[in-house]
């Protein structure tokens, strides 16, 4: 392609301003390759002067056989920017953890480049990589292009999006599975929903490798897997003791923010009643070389996290307190599909598997999924009388 | 669905990862002992056998074009074996097995313009979203924001200088992609107006029980207008939640008079010492005001700056303000309280303050 | 009256077993008096036997030109129990505080002998003196004798109800304001709202002294009235020493419960950081001695507890962070006006106010009133983002 | 309202405060300095005038007779000068001017049947309700189960040896005049099955719209029974509330095979340390069993033993309860955890576990 005339963009260029990186320079850089940029540029400049949107309600296009992964977008002024009048993107399955090597990343660019703007998101916020720009024509092939690569296309509507996970094992000590193993896993195994919409709405899954949650999974994902572990933390007291000697304040910065209190410091020795411990990662965090997870390692599966539309924004909620690792893989396909049929069977349109569940009730879930009740999946019991009795047991 | 083509590849998900690690992460995988700082923007994983791998992470504006993804590989064959990673907030981490390499790496880095920071208690990349680049539905734009107030709060991703942690995220509408809910401080894109009714293009585009049933307040009411079916939406119910667009394009909340910002503040993620959180209402309403978008860039330094000077030594926001209270969090940052900051919607009531403690 | 035959009551004997003072034993002694009481344990031992209880709802009956006071109450079985067919209570304003003469209590007990069954609660849960058990026709010769002897009606149905009151400066030193006093004058104030039904539903009024909150009234009533203090605790620091002498652990026991960990022990000394004191009271509790509320005293205002019948229990929320002692008695009125015209308009039948305020959102209700928002009203500001954005003002 | 006749008295009030005050007090009013245990039940106030007021309190079964009321009288006259007060939790308070009267007084009082104590970190009387003895809606009678529970909580009552005040209430019905909500321990009769339609009475005695509307669950409809219109209600939504028996006789929930009682905890109403707290739920159902209700006897003196035995000092139930957690709860009383302690009322998605904070 070549390379545009030159337009005006004197409220952009402003973002070219300043030490942070910039996006404008980006979209420039990348009109070297793509005109497409140049109308980009102008209906953006045009949104800056006019403070307003210029894209229209995306419409359904995308691959062959695939009912999702390309979120169709138009402009509103095609007259204006023609270059910009189909403006789709792509979104693609990320490797887990978002390894690449350098001919990885190049091949990217090379197809994306023959395909489309040449602008990406790395990342996407659920993950994927994002091509972001395409004509409706250019779909199918650079889909064909990827694949051939060894790449292939993320969710989009009503289905299974891609699953993401932390650094995990790959470069953290905290792993208490392998979060990346378990991503691959997954993804490998509902590419079908992954590709063909089957669901109410989306579902998401994200794989923390411990408590500190660094994929964000308790925020952001239907069903949450996320590391912990079930014995004593390990300690090594001669670190501990090194780590008071080169100024930590054990008591004030570690003891003291233990949620639980469960620790104790008399100066010399740190004493952990790891009874009482909820695996929050706070000492482990401020004593990485002292204090680490326990040997029984496994995760805490919870579910329905979602953003506020429309109900309110819902974190994910406990539902296993702790699989051991070596269940894991096998648990979270099982109990995955006892959820997608009862959402299958109950959700109504557009309504998230979270939502489900506060609808019908957390009881009656675990009923229909056959997990049995247990006090770790609440912060309280119900403090209203408000009990539906059943009427078949347990009556006098 | 359709049947394909012979030789079509499809459903071949991602590669496996571990066709990308580098040697020194294959080799250790899962025997990784501790970590520690070594300076901004650069930490050393040591192994069970001994084996060190030293991260040099730096920022990035997330839209990359083409060309800046090859000079980053570039950087990767040289530096770092040809492997790198991005981070779960957009960063770009180089994984070396030599540490002679850091220095050299983070100047080439910085030459491109790339700082390198954002570990440990910095302020990281902020979570961000499409805005005016790519979104039909949004109230504002997400990376000329997020440029502007990466740029003010730029030394704070250089340095690790915070009592804890501060993460930023940007969505550009309610539908809340950039994950705000959650986040020490959060913007979000709001419309402050009614959709408009496109009433002939709704004939044409739209399912009205569904238009109907998809707002949460029941504010839309089959209507006829010029004697034909269509829809009103009963202005005093409306919240602006754009539902209603996102299933009919025929029902557009944007406007360019009344859109805005408004800043949330308190969230977190992690389980670390206290349970996940939800961002809390600082700001109802900032103005829209492109290319630098001062009102709000200045509303999160201020928050920033107040925290920095108050919290205590691993406080995170919402911690800190948990600990201080919310009347102290509003005199400090002199953000002033108004009846949007009460909770009105389904569990209001809960937000209401039920005991008498309180700070005179 | 006469002494009435004697009626088996197996069941019932069971209960004048045991330490604890028996009702049965009161039923049983009344009997000397009141044949009704006989009648009173046929039907309550058939009760016990049966499982059941044999009251029927009640029928407005009442006292002349009184909307309340009265609960109508009729037997089930009246052919078994004729002389509990009617069974009603009265329910009578009790002085604030609880306080009587011996002279005042044996008034009552006269009266109640010669018009009822000769039970009483002392007291009812709302805090009224309670006549329990007569018939229709005893109920305004019963009025009469009682307003003459300088007691009246307490309140029932959607009337005010008479407000109680901890013992205050009565007796205890930590009350922050005379609510024995605010207590009397509310009533007396609106002795026609709790005699004549005015409202959607009842309206309970409870003033407590200091926030131990000896009257419940942040659980019990509509209108909680909270003593407070704004100014710095006063402290005696020979008498905390003296504690710590005594052997009070002044670290453990005071210090680390505080629950704004704004204290300091260091051996010797106590230091309070007034300014993040909330006023729980705990230091005090523990060390009355050496530690009093401050000297600048008054109340904090909180509106809309309630039961849970039927959109979940309330506790009162705040309204007004402080009043001073001297403005409160002024300042409650003034409130009390503005809430009950605004509950007047607003309220739906049998819509207690606290109901209302979730109903309409407490915004609103603030603006109805004319009271300024401040952030002491709330545990913590909106999270979610569906605010209603006023069309007239504040655009842009 | 009606004229009144011409000498009627009405409108007056009650009896002015001061009048009934002792003069010790009238003399100290608001001018006290600090209180100090005497011992269980006793306690003395002291002035900035250096009096001293000595109270004595004793247990009561509220339910009192005149006869009884008259003996307490005797005893003001006799040790108190003529002057006794109740107490919010209906026990009665004799305030003496002389700390001989003390002994002989606690002795009459025992004499009586009337024990001392409820003070400090004592189990207090039970605050409660009318039960068979007066109500039409009790699922099961009040004073009975109080007089069982006291008696087995007696020497609680006699001596301050728990580790803080520990309040039980009881309500025979879901209206919780006994205000079981914010308690220690609360025991709630419950009814658990719908209401029976009494068709003839309910066309006399109720408005349809108005029992429709009554019921929280929407489980009443119109229905036409017999030819006639009445209502019917779909069992399976509802909740044995008994708003609609509130507001209409003809639909009676009482039921002698299925009511019963349940026993929450945890509840709490004062300022002390933490805010004011709900009682939640611990056993969703035990039996009525008259008269001495063994079941739920053995169930409140496990929980105030298993409390008694690992909180620590100044820490309420419900403190103690979120000190441990509500898994350790259920673990140490052995009370089994069921669906029924899972909310699923109006805000039940706020109740579910947010967060990986597990004891494992
Ligand atoms: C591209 C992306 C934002 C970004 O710049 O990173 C994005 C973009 C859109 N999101 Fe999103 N969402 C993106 C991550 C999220 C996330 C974050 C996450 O997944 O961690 C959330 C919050 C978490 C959640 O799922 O709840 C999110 C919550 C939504 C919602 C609200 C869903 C809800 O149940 O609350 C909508 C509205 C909808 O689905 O109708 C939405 C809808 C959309 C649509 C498709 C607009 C629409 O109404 O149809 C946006 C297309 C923008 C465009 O033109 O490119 N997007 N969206 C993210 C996906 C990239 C990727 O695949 O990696
Ligand atoms: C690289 C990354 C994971 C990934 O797969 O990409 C990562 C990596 C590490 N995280 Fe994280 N976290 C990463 C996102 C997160 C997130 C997710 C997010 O921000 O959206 C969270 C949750 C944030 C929240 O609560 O809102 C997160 C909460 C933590 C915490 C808990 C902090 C706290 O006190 O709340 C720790 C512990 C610590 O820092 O002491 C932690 C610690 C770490 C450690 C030290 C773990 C280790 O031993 O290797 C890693 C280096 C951190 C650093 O930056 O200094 N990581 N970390 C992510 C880097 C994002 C970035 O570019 O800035
Ligand atoms: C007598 C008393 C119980 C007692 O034994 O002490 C009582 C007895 C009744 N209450 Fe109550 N309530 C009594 C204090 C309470 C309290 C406690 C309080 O006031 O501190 C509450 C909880 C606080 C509150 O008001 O929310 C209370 C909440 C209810 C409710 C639920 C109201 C609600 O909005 O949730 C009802 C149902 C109703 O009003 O229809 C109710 C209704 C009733 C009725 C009138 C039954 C009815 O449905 O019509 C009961 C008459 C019983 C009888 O036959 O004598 N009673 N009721 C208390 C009044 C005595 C007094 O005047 O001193
Ligand atoms: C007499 C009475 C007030 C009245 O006007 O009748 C009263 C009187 C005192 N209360 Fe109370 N409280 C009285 C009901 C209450 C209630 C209401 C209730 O139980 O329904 C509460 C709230 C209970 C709750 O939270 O559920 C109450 C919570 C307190 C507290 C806070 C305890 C805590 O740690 O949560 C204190 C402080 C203390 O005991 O250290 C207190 C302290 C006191 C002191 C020491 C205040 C003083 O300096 O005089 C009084 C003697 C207490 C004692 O029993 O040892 N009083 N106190 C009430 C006696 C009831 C009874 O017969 O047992
Ligand atoms: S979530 Fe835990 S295991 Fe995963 S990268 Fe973060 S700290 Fe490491
Ligand atoms: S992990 Fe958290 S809860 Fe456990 S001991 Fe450490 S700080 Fe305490
Ligand atoms: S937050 Fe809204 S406007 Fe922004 S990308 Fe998501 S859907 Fe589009
Ligand atoms: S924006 Fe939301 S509240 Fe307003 S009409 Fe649309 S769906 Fe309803
Ligand atoms: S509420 Fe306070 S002032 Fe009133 S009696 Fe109790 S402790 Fe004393
Ligand atoms: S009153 Fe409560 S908050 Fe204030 S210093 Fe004492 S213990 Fe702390
Ligand atoms: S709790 Fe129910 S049954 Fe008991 S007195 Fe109150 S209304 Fe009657
Ligand atoms: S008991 Fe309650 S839920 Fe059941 S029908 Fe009556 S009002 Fe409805």
């Amino acid at each position: 392609m070549a390379v545009a005339e030159k337009i005006d963009t004197p409220l952009l260029d402003e973002l070219e301003k300043g030490p942070w990186p910039s996006f404008v320079t980006e979209i420039k850089k990348a009109r070297q390759t793509s005109p497409m940029c140049d109308d980009l540029l102008g209906q953006l400049e045009l949104s800056y002067r006019e403070k307003i949107g210029h894209w229209k309600h995306g419409g359904i296009v995308g691959v062959l056989g695939y009912g999702g992964g390309v979120i169709g977008r138009y402009s509103d002024v095609p007259e204006k920017f023609p270059r910009v009048a189909h403006f789709h993107t792509m979104r693609i399955n990320q490797p887990a953890g978002w390894f690449y090597t350098s001919d990885a990343l190049r091949t990217l660019c090379d197809i994306w480049e023959r395909h489309g703007s040449g602008l990406t998101n790395m990342h996407g916020s659920t993950g994927d990589i994002i091509f972001l720009g395409t004509r409706t024509e250019e779909l199918e092939p650079c889909f064909q292009e990827l694949t051939a690569n060894g790449f292939d296309l993320g969710g989009s509507g009503s289905s299974m999006r891609t699953p993401s996970a932390c650094v995990g094992p790959a470069r953290c000590e905290w792993a208490c599975y392998d979060t990346l193993k378990l991503c691959y896993d997954l993804t490998m195994t509902y590419q079908d929903e992954l590709h063909r919409p089957p669901f109410p709405y989306k579902f998401k899954i994200k794989c923390a490798g411990c408590p500190n949650d660094c994929v964000a999974s308790i925020a952001r994902a239907d069903l949450s897997i996320i590391g912990t572990w079930k014995d004593d933390i390990q300690q090594d007291d001669d670190a501990v003791a090194a780590y008071a000697a080169e100024g930590v304040n054990i008591q004030k910065d570690v003891v003291d923010r233990c949620p639980t209190r469960c620790m104790e410091w008399d100066g010399a020795k740190l004493t952990i009643n790891n009874r009482e411990c909820v695996r929050c990662m706070h000492c482990i965090n401020v004593m990485p070389k002292a204090l680490r997870p326990g040997k029984e390692r496994g995760a805490t599966i919870l579910i329905g996290a979602k953003a506020p539309i429309v109900q309110g924004a819902l974190l994910s909620s406990v539902l296993i307190p702790f699989v051991p690792e070596e269940e894991l893989e096998e648990t979270v396909k099982e109990l995955i599909n006892r959820v997608w049929e009862f959402w299958d069977e109950h959700g109504m349109n557009r309504e998230r598997i979270g939502e489900l569940i506060q609808r019908v009730g957390m009881a009656n879930f675990l009923d229909a999924i056959g997990l049995e009740p247990v006090p770790e999946m609440v912060s309280a019991p119900r403090d209203n009388p408000y009990i539906f009795f059943r009427t078949d047991e347990e009556q006098a | 669905m359709s049947a394909q083509p012979a030789k079509r590849i499809t459903d071949i998900g991602p590669p496996h990862y571990e066709k990308f690690l580098p040697p020194i992460i294959k080799k250790n995988y899962g025997k990784w002992l501790y970590h520690e700082r070594i300076a901004p923007g650069v930490f050393v994983h040591v192994a069970e056998s001994g084996d060190r791998v030293w991260t040099v992470r730096a920022g990035s504006p997330r839209l990359l074009s083409v060309q800046t993804l090859r000079q980053i590989a570039a950087l990767a064959d040289k530096y770092s074996g040809g492997h790198l990673r991005f981070t779960s907030r957009n960063n770009v981490e180089f994984l070396l097995d030599n540490p002679d390499n850091i220095e050299p790496l983070k100047r080439e880095l910085q030459e491109m313009g790339f700082p390198v920071g954002g570990t440990n208690n910095a302020i990281s990349n902020v979570v961000h979203t499409q805005g005016w680049v790519h979104c039909h539905s949004a109230a504002t734009d997400a990376s000329g924001i997020v440029k502007c107030v990466m740029d003010a709060l730029y030394d704070h991703f250089t340095s690790e200088s915070l009592p804890a942690k501060l993460r930023v995220a940007l969505a550009c509408c309610l539908n809340m992609c950039g994950a705000v809910h959650c986040s020490d401080i959060a913007i979000l894109g709001v419309h402050r107006r009614p959709p408009k009714i496109h009433h002939d293009a709704l004939r044409k585009m739209c399912e009205v029980p569904t238009l109907i049933a998809s707002c949460p307040t029941g504010a839309i009411r089959p209507a006829t207008v010029d004697g034909r079916q269509s829809v009103e939406v009963i202005e005093a119910q409306c919240m602006y939640c754009g539902n209603c667009y996102t299933v009919c394009p025929a029902m557009p909340l944007n406007n360019p008079d009344t859109d805005g910002l408004s800043i949330w503040v308190g969230g977190k993620v992690s389980n670390a010492r206290t349970a996940p959180k939800f961002s809390k209402l600082a700001i109802p309403f900032l103005p829209n005001n492109p290319p630098r978008w001062p009102e709000v860039v200045d509303a999160v330094v201020n928050i920033v700056n107040v925290y920095a000077a108050n919290a205590r030594k691993y406080e995170r926001m919402g911690e800190w303000i948990e600990r201080i209270g919310w009347p102290r969090f509003f005199e400090l940052t002199g953000i002033p309280f108004t009846r949007y900051h009460i909770d009105d919607f389904k569990h209001a009531g809960l937000t209401y303050a039920r005991s008498t403690h309180i700070r005179m």
